[in-house]
């Protein structure tokens, strides 16, 4: 059986419904199953990646053609983003692998496998209902996983997403509603070749619902509310799954939409325009956290803004910059939230205090949160950098220099509150020294990001030569619909 | 062979790996390290002198950018400067450090930022440029946190402050980019005039913002006093003396690079900038005045320094920029003598604060020599180097018209004697006490660079000709005529007379020796030695140990008249700006009210607001 | 025309007892009430006046007097859906009680700024 | 108007009655079977629009399971709105 | 203050929601992929039932991710009350009329729900509702004896089997027939029981698969404390 884009829905839901059965027999193997399985993918993924990048592969479901089917669309973008979600799921399992250590852990590891699969699938169905039923999918599962601890705020985190994450899904079952009433068809590519069917009212009332449905996946400002309570009480693993792999299936999934449907100059200078806002508030509200989570995921928020901008400019560089900056978002902010996770184990504490002279006593740890952060603000010679500097570039060839000054300035912000706990980290203090060790699978999974980080941050071109076609494959929504429809 | 070997991918390699290797020996064999940083730094040091100057380029793609390294004059000049001070710092640090606590971190770190430093200056591209300066930042703030305890805002606001310069660097560059399509250096420089004049304007004052800021040019020199009292003394001298010099670099590649180029506002930017550079002179020396700790002291003396330099450049006289590359050269020597010798009091008394120090001449005879040349040459008095660049400084200045700057600079520079004399008689002079008594001299790896560094102040001030050479070739390279000089004869253009630095040294240093023999007649006859119980406090019989010289309050009248005027300093305004944004911040935070309805009532709120902008602006047509 | 008119209302009731009603339960039956909603207004849409359901249980039925059958397969799985929601929801709320022993939206907000 | 637009229109009033109902109701007990009570006009509402599927479900999982999800939580909880 | 800024911002939501949906003709036929399935859903599916050959079949990978929506539901119940319950119930049974009644209703109800599931592709009805109709009957079990203990072992086996039921037929579709999901047993004679290939296979395994997801939700949150 040769690998095919659906092996990586059909696979983990397998696993997923065959972790119970296994769970009967023995636990460990059901720590390992997901493991398995997302390396399996991750093989998959790298022996489809170079066919993906060249052509799209449609995969047809239940033998039915588009659009009477439904299909998989595996374009240039997924296969970028659907590489990285399985090989960021990899390492994210491994790190799971010892940290969560809270019964029931089957469960943890089935919500955890749909999630991914979850995301997965919104990047890669061709059909707009079928998106539908993946966001809920993957939402279901975040709402579960967030209210997996103990404590009551994490429940009370995941009520707040649960709420916001409703309204998500009503707007964007109302926007499948309108498309079809109107051009009587469900898959993205025939939708989008009888988008001029629509009357101009219900196509805007239509974009308005997939600008706030889809907003409030993708974290657009006014809409975030539920984001930080939902990343800082999930478990450390699933906030990494949170900010790498969810939010990024939403933002390509907004975009799709809006690159497919609406794609005119107003749209996407408001889109530059709430990216903007979004980063701006968020790394200013970052600022002032006392909790290292919850300003993890403020600066989460940000960073989305930062692609989201990027991706409203419209431009090839621009729009391979925004993955570019999705790509090392999603690395580094795992990192983060996996070395955040172990810091706040080791401290005791979740507030940013707490990581006082934490630096001595837990060297590797530390120097792992500090090399994120470095990364993350967009010090070269780490990934970030990059990026960081292929969106400005991207911006000022449109000419656009005040934006660049707001970012810019948005990013002193964020460097002030990161290099704030990278002080705090090395600064002298008597403290116990704390028996309690960073397992080994925790460190390898952080250690592979960190050499991820630094080999594309002294040699980007690894992973440039990707992002072009990449970025082109989202961009052409003509190739979209002929590719889809055949 | 030799020459095949030495490449700046070579020097780059060794430097950066040697670095991690530093690091991990630590790991494995603690004590080998500190030998091993040096003779990594030797290597390098010794590769950079040996670095050909003009052909050893190197060309890449990074990023489908276009990259370039190479040396040439002006790049060798700093790569000199770097490359000794850094190598002397390593053998600084070996005793300096020994015993403290995380040293792989220390040595890493350390020889990070000199490798980034070697790496600004043979960037040939902008890119690889901002790339190094910003590691060269974040090397250099884990310096400063590396010593902090409890104490937060110090590695912040020196992370802040670089931060805003280098991305103002960064949006200068990215605009140029966008321009030329390139980041080469040279197709940058080719392209500036195509760009819409408001855009160069913005490029200039960006990078030089920029830049500045690494020269703690006011007002953005806040960060600079806390963080040099923040880092190890043995990184101070390397900060001081070489780090700062990168943004002198910049500016000087900026002004006579691309400003010239801006033919219609060139003038103005000098003007402003010379200006600039004289407030922060004058300033940063009463600042420097009022300091008890004596690193922070030596900080501000810094600071006022790097003003002269930038006078120096901004003024634009061929003479002036040969002035202030001397400077440069020299600043890095003597700052680092100083923060050496501060370091030294240190590392045997664990003090720096002048109010406790006193008496130790005799402990520390060679440091105190050390002390004593950094401050003559501050002070450009003959026969030390800083008489020269002092010189040069007020003949060009005057020769531009810049006479009332010129007092200020002569201000400044006169009372920079009083911070220099606080500094020396504070750690040095004044009664021995009991608590000193243990004090040693410090060891000889400590000794070693201070001498040497000490030697070359005085060779410059004798025979400033072997630095002269290499500045006036790098001048070359920046495009500006040299002016005439012999190895210690300077030709003036002020009325076509020569002025032979050697001899007015030689008068003036004869007429300082005079005065000094005939004080010292003076008061030989009135100096009489006195036992403790000889003098008269009001019929108290003082204990031995009392103290009666007195180093607090050192300028106490001087304060007084001057200190309202300049206590309301731009470190608040910096301050109120920064705590307003993080109440702002505060403010912002509460937009997120906890309450899952609020957020819900936001998604509704904000879809009616689309929708109403978007009937009422576009009437659903977009 | 009146289904339009019902669904929308209960769209708007619903909505209502999200935005307004403290109590979480309240709520969760808003959210219940708006997907109720939605599914009425999706299948009236698909309705075709004098058409029979999409079954072909005689041979007298023909394809062209028949419903639009895909807004039914679709609401179909919306309900199914919206049940899982419904007890996820619900699991939360349980959950809550035990630890805040109170149903007010407004009290359940240790999580702010 | 024939009886068919009469008796949807009775209906719809039942079903928004309802739904101000249950929200209205400070008893959460009877405020679920108001939507218990939306759910069954909703299933009588899908059998008219010609779907038999839907309406089946809507009886079997509206009116049905999630009014008795509902109880269950309500047991578990407060019945009564502050 | 909430109150009136909702109302005012519900008014302006639902006049403008009200203006696009109002002025859509009720009623009317529309072209679209609807036509094309009621076509051809006898020759291609061979389920009279278009709903059921849409949900199954044209759009079987939706039914896939609702299973997996429900699975999901159970799951993270079960994960999200983990801690909340643990205690016996120890209340009364119920009135003995009550229990009488279940008990003669019990197995009805359970024939019932299979009936509607087994018959997905003929008639209305399908897997949901059948494993919702099973669930019901559970639940009735549940109310009358309090002692009635749904078998979680055997419940959870049920689930995971009728899950990998499904995936199974669609990558057994894969291999053989081509494409995930394809229906690759004859389609039979139209009206037949066995007919419709898949169909009848998959809506069954998905009647097991919310019958059981059902109960284990139902009997995880009445496990919960009070």
């Amino acid at each position: 059986m040769e690998f095919s884009p659906v092996h990586y829905i059909a696979v983990p839901l397998f696993a997923a419904f065959l972790i119970p059965l296994v769970g009967k027999v023995s636990k460990e193997l059901v720590k390992l199953i997901p493991g398995l399985v997302l390396l399996y993918l991750s093989y998959g993924s790298i022996m489809l990646f170079p066919k993906g990048m060249e052509n799209p592969i449609i995969e047809i479901i239940a033998g039915f053609k588009p659009p009477f089917g439904i299909a998989l669309y595996y374009g240039a973008t997924a296969a970028f983003l659907v590489t990285l979600v399985t090989l960021l799921g990899f390492v994210i399992w491994l790190y799971s692998y010892k940290f969560i250590i809270r019964e029931p852990i089957e469960k943890y590891y089935m919500l955890f496998m749909l999630l991914i699969t979850g995301a997965t699938g919104i990047m890669l169905t061709g059909d707009i209902f079928n998106l539908f039923v993946f966001l809920e999918i993957t939402a279901i599962a975040s709402y579960s996983l967030t209210a997996f601890l103990r404590d009551k705020d994490s429940a009370e985190a995941a009520f707040k997403y649960l709420l916001i994450g409703s309204f998500s899904s009503a707007f964007f079952l109302l926007t499948v509603m309108i498309l079809y009433t109107y051009t009587g068809t469900l898959n993205l590519a025939d939708l989008a070749s009888k988008a001029d069917m629509i009357p101009a009212n219900a196509k805007g009332f239509a974009l308005l619902l997939v600008i706030v449905g889809m907003g409030i996946e993708a974290e657009i400002f006014p809409l975030n509310g539920w984001a930080p309570d939902a990343y800082s009480q999930a478990p450390s693993p699933i906030g990494a799954v949170f900010a790498g792999i969810v939010v990024k299936a939403a933002v390509y999934a907004f975009i799709r939409i809006i690159f497919l449907f609406f794609k005119t100059p107003e749209v996407l200078h408001f889109i530059v325009i709430i990216g903007l806002i979004t980063l701006i508030i968020a790394e200013m509200a970052a600022l002032r956290q006392h909790q290292i989570k919850r300003m993890l995921a403020f600066s989460s928020l940000g960073q989305m803004g930062l692609v989201i901008l990027a991706l409203g400019i419209g431009t090839t560089e621009s729009t391979s910059a925004a993955l570019f900056q999705m790509f090392n978002h999603a690395v580094i902010k795992a990192m983060l939230f996996f070395a955040a996770g172990y810091l706040v184990f080791h401290s005791g504490s979740k507030l940013i205090d707490s990581v006082t002279g934490l630096g001595y006593d837990k060297p590797i740890t530390s120097f792992f949160f500090s090399l994120g952060a470095l990364a993350i603000i967009g010090l070269p010679p780490f990934s970030g950098f990059w990026s960081k500097l292929n969106v400005l570039i991207s911006i000022a060839s449109e000419g656009e220099i005040l934006i660049i000054v707001l970012i810019l300035a948005a990013s002193v912000v964020e460097a002030v509150y990161y290099l704030r706990i990278i002080g705090k980290l090395y600064t002298r203090k008597e403290i116990d020294s704390n028996p309690r060790r960073t397992p080994i699978s925790g460190l390898l999974a952080m250690g592979i990001l960190a050499i991820v980080i630094i080999v594309i941050g002294i040699y980007p071109d690894v992973l440039t030569q990707w992002l072009q076609p990449a970025a082109e494959n989202l961009l052409n929504s003509e190739e979209y619909i002929q590719t889809g429809l055949f | 062979m030799v020459e095949i070997m030495i490449s700046i991918p070579v020097i780059f390699v060794t430097i950066f790996v040697g670095a991690i290797l530093t690091y991990l020996i630590k790991l494995i064999m603690p004590k080998v390290e500190a030998y091993f940083a040096l003779l990594v730094s030797a290597a390098t040091s010794y590769m950079a002198f040996a670095l050909p100057k003009t052909e050893s380029i190197y060309k890449f793609n990074l990023g489908s950018f276009n990259l370039m390294w190479g040396n040439n004059e002006y790049s060798h000049l700093f790569a000199m400067l770097v490359a000794v001070l850094g190598f002397f710092v390593v053998l600084y640090s070996m005793d300096f450090m020994a015993g403290k606590v995380n040293l792989g971190f220390y040595y890493f770190n350390l020889l990070v930022s000199i490798g980034s430093m070697l790496g600004i200056v043979y960037s040939q591209d902008f890119l690889s440029l901002f790339i190094f300066w910003e590691i060269m930042t974040w090397s250099s703030f884990m310096l400063v946190i590396y010593a902090q305890d409890e104490k937060f805002s110090v590695g912040i606001k020196y992370f802040v402050f670089s931060a805003i310069g280098a991305y103002l660097l960064l949006t200068a560059l990215v605009i140029l980019y966008t321009n030329s399509g390139s980041f080469l250096l040279e197709d940058n420089i080719n392209n500036f005039i195509y760009l819409s004049s408001q855009n160069q304007i913005l490029v200039i004052i960006f990078l030089i913002i920029g830049f500045g800021v690494k020269a703690a040019m006011m007002p953005f020199h806040v960060w600079a006093p806390d963080a040099y009292k923040a880092a190890p003394s043995s990184f101070t001298a390397l900060f001081s003396g070489a780090l700062s010099k990168m943004g002198i670099f910049g500016i000087g590649l900026v002004l006579f690079k691309f400003a010239i180029q801006n033919t219609d506002y060139f003038t103005y930017f000098q003007f402003a900038l010379a200006w600039l550079g004289g407030i922060t002179a004058l300033l940063s020396t009463f600042y420097a005045v009022f300091q008890t700790d004596a690193k922070k002291l030596l900080a501000y003396s810094s600071i006022g320094q790097l003003g002269y330099i930038i006078v120096g450049l901004a003024v634009g006289t061929p003479l002036s920029i040969m002035s202030a590359l001397l400077l440069t050269i020299l600043h890095g020597a003597f700052k680092a003598m100083l923060f050496m010798s501060a370091g030294a009091v240190y590392y045997r008394t664990g003090l720096l604060d002048m109010n406790e120090t006193r008496g130790l001449i005799r402990k520390m005879p060679l440091t105190f020599l050390t002390a004593l040349m950094g401050i003559i040459t501050v002070a450009g008095v003959p026969p030390l180097g800083g008489f020269v660049s002092k010189w040069m400084l007020y003949e060009a200045l005057i020769q531009s018209n810049y006479y009332f700057l010129v007092i200020i600079i002569f201000v400044a520079s006169t009372a920079a004697f009083l911070y220099l004399y606080r500094f020396i008689f504070s750690l040095f002079l004044g009664q021995e006490e009991k608590e000193f008594e243990n004090v040693k001299e410090v060891p000889i790896k400590m000794i070693i660079p201070m001498l040497l560094l000490a030697g070359f102040t005085l060779a410059v001030g004798v025979v400033p000709g072997f630095v002269l050479e290499q500045i006036s070739k790098a001048m070359g390279y920046l495009g500006i005529q040299t002016p005439n000089w012999e190895n210690s004869v300077l030709f003036s253009n002020w009325e076509n007379s020569s002025v032979n630095l050697m001899s007015v040294a030689t008068s003036i240093g004869i007429l300082f020796v005079l005065g000094a023999i005939f004080l010292t007649i003076k008061n030989y006859r009135s100096t009489r030695y006195v036992t403790t119980k000889d003098i008269h406090t009001s019929g108290e019989v003082p204990t031995e140990n009392e103290n009666l010289t007195f180093a607090v309050n050192f300028y106490q009248p001087f304060e007084r008249s001057l200190g309202s005027v300049i206590k309301p300093s731009i470190d608040r305004i910096f301050n109120l700006i920064g705590k307003n944004i993080e109440s702002a911040a505060d403010y912002l935070r509460y937009i997120y009210t906890g309450n899952g309805q609020t957020y819900a009532m936001y998604v509704i709120l904000f879809f009616v607001v689309l929708i109403l902008f978007a009937d009422l602006m576009f009437g659903f047509k977009f | 025309m009146l289904y339009y008119i019902g669904a929308i209302s209960l769209i708007l009731i619903g909505l209502y007892a999200v935005l307004v009603k403290k109590n979480l339960l309240k709520i969760v039956i808003g959210l219940a009430i708006v997907d109720s909603g939605l599914n009425l207004l999706f299948i009236a849409i698909g309705y075709v006046k004098n058409a029979t359901a999409p079954i072909f249980s005689s041979e007298s039925l023909t394809a062209d007097k028949m419903v639009d059958p895909v807004p039914q397969s679709l609401v179909l799985t919306a309900i199914v859906i919206g049940l899982a929601v419904t007890a996820v929801a619900l699991g939360l709320v349980i959950r809550l009680y035990d630890h805040h022993k109170t149903l007010d939206i407004n009290k359940i907000r240790q999580l702010k700024w | 108007m024939d009886w068919m637009a009469f008796l949807v229109s009775g209906l719809v009033l039942i079903l928004i009655i309802s739904a101000v109902f249950s929200i209205m109701q400070k008893d959460l007990l009877v405020a679920v079977i108001g939507t218990a009570a939306i759910s069954v006009v909703l299933s009588i509402l899908f059998y008219l629009l010609q779907a038999p599927d839907v309406a089946l479900t809507e009886a079997a999982i509206g009116a049905a399971l999630s009014t008795i999800i509902f109880l269950i939580a309500i047991k578990k909880t407060d019945r009564f709105e502050e | 203050m909430r109150k009136a800024v909702a109302i005012l911002l519900l008014g302006i939501f639902g006049y403008y929601f009200a203006s696009i949906f109002l002025s859509l003709p009720f009623g009317e036929k529309r072209e679209g992929v609807g036509k094309h399935y009621l076509e051809n859903t006898i020759s291609e599916t061979g389920s009279v039932n278009t709903v059921t050959s849409i949900v199954v079949s044209y759009r079987g990978f939706d039914t896939l991710g609702e299973v997996t929506v429900l699975f999901l539901a159970s799951t993270g119940l079960g994960a999200i009350l983990f801690d909340v319950r643990r205690k016996k119930r120890n209340e009364q049974n119920a009135s003995p009329i009550v229990r009488t009644t279940s008990t003669v209703f019990y197995p009805m109800i359970i024939l019932l729900g299979a009936y509607v599931f087994v018959h997905g592709h003929l008639t209305p009805g399908g897997g949901f509702q059948g494993g919702a109709i099973i669930a019901t009957g559970v639940l009735l079990m549940f109310m009358a004896y309090r002692k009635f203990e749904a078998n979680h072992t055997l419940l959870s086996v049920i689930e995971s089997l009728a899950g990998l039921t499904f995936v199974t037929v669609g990558l057994t579709g894969l291999i053989y027939g081509g494409s995930f999901l394809v229906n690759f047993l004859p389609l039979g004679t139209p009206n037949d029981l066995v007919s419709a290939g898949v169909i009848p296979i998959i809506y069954i395994a998905v009647g097991f698969k919310v019958g059981a997801e059902l109960t284990v939700v139902l009997d995880d949150m009445l496990k919960t404390i009070r």
